[in-house]
């Protein structure tokens, strides 16, 4: 493998994978990058992973007889074989690829919510879900099938409020709980065998939005024993363009296909069609094969690098920022888990979130400003709008110290 | 640090951003429209109260937003007081120009003194993902006009 | 812009723009690629353009306010409006961004079909349809929405039978004609004017699936006058993971979205959701954004060697190969349609379309042999399969001499 | 042009391919399956008679397809004739292992004759997409052996 990474953690060398990292700017000033949250940039294993796949190995897959097919049919398996190695699930078959995170849960709640649930039964989420893990649920609650919808509360400390998760699974009609597994605004990581524990308690599947805990913490779904798992791979250091479904084989089974077309069909005739079996039946058309490999170097990436440095590294960034935040007048971060990961949205005192981030642009800060597809937190903790600085693998401490600084000078500029 | 934001944020920006002008509920409405920019979370209402002459005799609004969302609506409500809809309309139109490119090549004498007013939310034309905050105000106001009850977003 | 090509049309300078075309093969044989109807090669101004994306450009779009988010959704929304130019749409929010056509049909058939159309209404389709176009409409009649499904006939030459579609459109309850563009099979262009005409005349509406079409002939759709229309990247020279929904803003208006999550609401409380306005609508979730970027450098690429030159190589092309594969002794070719594009089903008749895709493998040749995801279109034919050859920018007439040759010596090794 | 491709195709795969033998329906069959391999059209039905004492008295197919699979099939039908259910199974293992990779390191003693009969096939191994083709048959066996009534696919 090119780029193999020595043992330990070098974030200097690690930056000189991306190359985003030291491409020209507008303003001559370096980028800081702090919005790998919406989406991380990517290494250059990816890139030529993707490229070495279009100039030497490209043909559509499952279909033609001839070599080259074949040779592309194997890179688009494997990398189904290393996701469900990412996620330490023995079966590879259990793994769909989707378009992406929100593409992954809606394929759930179509197949699974309106397919499998029956009316009278509810689905769980949270007060801190990504709008992609609340509007499909919203749809399955409104599709007229009797399907409710119990949202589960956040503590002011912005954690899982999980008595009232116990309260909301008590009368045993939940048939599916729907949760994030790290907010993608408050950092928070939610104790996910808990929720697994007391969901199963009261025969409640579990499903987890893992699209940032993906990112920051090694992912175990043997020992987890959730039941459906999604994420993205823009936020791994993939391609967009490419997600993520895993779910047990029997409910992926169960599942009716939701799209209809070439490579999920066993046999059509006029009259009927019989699906292919899992994941085919859920993957129709041409999937996307380049950036299929392009995640699977992503993921080999990662792996190189390996969740101990990872963890290690953002733990030491997180109670860094943590603490120069704090330090910084009039600015305020919104929730304070226990567990939490490199994720912090915050406010000035004195600015919106807008004029803020147009400041920290300036400073060649990137940031988001908004509501982080979160409107209901928001709502809940009575807040417009906040920014969001969130950590990738090629974050450094001196790029906390910059973003703290360039805060107080932002407090003195609308003073 | 951020010397070089004085352009977009002049003193009469961070001014009526934070002490906005007509920022109150009208009583005596006879037009009203909401606006919103989903992207940075603007939210207004605007109010505006018509003569009998057609003329708008009043203006006001209330909302939350950034300073560039706020100071443009508050200059807004002081500019178009006293102008009949097409005029205010033409006004709109000029200062979306203004607020894309930073000039106005095309406005004439008679827009001259109003522009001059509006002149300091010229500098947002160099952040593109900007000019729907000044600009939200205005497509309100054109809502506003129209009686139309959809809100409007500055797109 | 790079790579910019000299005016008329030069095979041996577009093919050094192919990367894998000099790649080297398994056994030291170039690659004669005769599969681009499956999927076609990437010229190197789309790898290179994803590249620049992922190495200069990249963050999320329509989120961020600083300026490398502006810079990504510019380049996104850039890519819009060359699609909507390439269609010859005025409207660049009529352009919807999916994973493939199958994906925008599938949008349509859920959106417009299970959404906007009513009981005791029908869908017309062909009996040439790619599975694609296909089985997302018995999906919709098997619905239990009273929707019904109407096959139009292929004539024995391959041609969509028009009097069977007056015939079918007679009643006026057809809602929809849902039929092909140009047969990835047959090769048959559809005369797409008439089937407007005929369909506009009853009151059905006209969906084009322009999947093989759009990458074989210049199209107008503001002249053609249909509803809606789809086509993918990845058979455009372009990346996997995209492909584009046409609609009439109207029609994207009125369909309900099918995915819900982040861009595509504008306003979300825990009780309900307001959708944003079309395209966004329509595109829940982080989209693929380096893939728009490839798709618009591919739009550029085929436009700056223009659709006369791409149409008359075509035909030069099409019609050596008619010549020298009417010649193989044995050999015959399925359809004969008066107006057809440069994709070829034949069969020998002494050897399986499988095995034969063996042999023709092993002298380099990439055939795809199989059904091509058109069963019925086989079964009306009374074939289980065919081998196919389908020709791309970069096909020379030497390719197709020595695909005509080694079909000779083929039937000598089964003989 | 094509010599080096007769090791996949030997004049035992040809022949068989072309003049498969049991080729018809049987109709004292106690079993029966399906067979499918969506990717290049084939299909087959096989049928098996057995004996009271558990042995398999009688084999037969019927189908189209390319020649490895008819040839594969044909070849199947002659060598399982005589032998239990287990066995048949076991010489479908050591098929797949010879198909898959060119050679059955573990075939002892008493599989060698019909790996010796079935070996033709072993040329299949060096191209992936056909090793289906070769072992659909033995998928299919294992089916009607279960009383399977799914469909058998090779995957
Ligand atoms: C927690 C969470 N869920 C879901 C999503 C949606 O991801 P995508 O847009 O890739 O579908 C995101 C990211 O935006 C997220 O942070
Ligand atoms: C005519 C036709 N329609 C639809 C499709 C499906 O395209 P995709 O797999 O990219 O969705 C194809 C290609 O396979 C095709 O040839």
């Amino acid at each position: 493998m090119d780029g193999v990474l020595r043992p330990g953690f070098d974030v200097t060398r690690i930056r000189q994978d991306f190359p985003i990292l030291s491409a020209p700017t507008p303003r001559g000033k370096p980028l800081v990058f702090l919005d790998s949250g919406a989406s991380a940039q990517k290494p250059r294993q990816v890139i030529a992973a993707m490229t070495r796949c279009m100039e030497t190995a490209y043909a559509n897959v499952h279909r033609g007889a001839y070599n080259l097919s074949e040779v592309a049919t194997e890179s688009f398996e494997a990398a189904r074989g290393a996701v469900a190695k990412f996620l330490n699930v023995a079966d590879s078959r259990e793994i769909v690829f989707t378009r992406n995170s929100t593409e992954a849960i809606n394929m759930v709640a179509h197949g699974h919510g309106r397919g499998v649930m029956r009316a009278g039964q509810a689905v769980v989420v949270s007060e801190m879900e990504h709008h992609a893990n609340l509007v499909p649920w919203q749809m399955l609650r409104d599709a007229g099938r009797g399907i409710e919808l119990r949202v589960c509360r956040v503590t002011d400390a912005g954690e899982l409020d999980l008595a009232h998760l116990e309260d909301l699974l008590a009368d045993g009609r939940v048939g599916l709980v729907a949760v994030t597994q790290m907010s993608n605004v408050l950092g928070t990581v939610v104790p996910a065998e808990r929720v697994v524990a007391l969901a199963h308690a009261k025969g409640a599947l579990v499903l987890f939005d893992g699209s940032q805990a993906a990112v920051h913490r090694r992912q175990d779904l043997t020992a987890l024993g959730c039941d459906f798992y999604v994420f993205t791979g823009h936020k791994l250091y993939g391609p967009t363009g490419i997600g993520v479904l895993w779910g047990r084989l029997a409910l992926l089974e169960a599942m009716p296909p939701l799209y209809g077309g070439g490579d999920m069909i066993s046999e059509v005739t006029l009259e009927r069609s019989l699906w292919a079996p899992v994941p085919a039946k859920h993957e129709a058309g041409t999937p996307a094969i380049i950036e299929a490999v392009g995640l699977h170097a992503a993921i080999d990436y990662v792996n190189a690098i390996g969740f101990d440095a990872i963890e290690a590294h953002e733990r030491e960034l997180t109670e860094h920022a943590m603490a120069k935040l704090s330090a910084v007048e009039g600015l305020s971060i919104l929730g304070a888990a226990q567990d939490r990961g490199g994720v912090f949205a915050f406010s000035l005192d004195n600015a919106h979130a807008h004029d803020l981030s147009t400041l920290l642009d300036r400073a060649g800060i990137a940031v988001r400003a908004g509501r982080h597809c979160a409107e209901p937190l928001h709502t809940r903790f009575g807040l417009d709008g906040t920014c969001r600085a969130s950590f990738g693998i090629y974050t450094t401490i001196e790029e906390v110290d910059f973003l703290a600084d360039a805060l107080g000078h932002a407090r003195k500029f609308f003073a | 640090m951020f010397d070089d934001l004085r352009d977009l944020y002049q003193e009469v920006i961070l001014d009526h951003g934070r002490k906005p002008r007509n920022f109150r509920r009208l009583e005596n409405a006879t037009h009203h429209a909401r606006g919103d920019n989903p992207l940075c979370g603007d939210r207004m209402e605007l109010f505006l109260a018509m003569e009998e002459d057609g003329k708008i005799a009043d203006a006001a609004f209330q909302g939350r937003g950034c300073a560039i969302s706020m100071a443009s609506a508050s200059l807004m409500t002081e500019t178009v007081r006293g102008k009949t809809p097409a005029q205010a309309r033409a006004l709109g139109n000029a200062f979306r120009g203004l607020a894309m490119t930073g000039t106005c090549p095309d406005c004439g004498a008679e827009l001259a003194d109003d522009m001059e007013r509006l002149s300091p939310l010229s500098g947002v034309h160099e952040f593109p993902s900007r000019v729907k905050c000044a600009t939200l105000a205005w497509h309100t106001l054109n809502n506003a006009l129209d009686d139309n009850q959809e809100d409007a977003r500055s797109e």
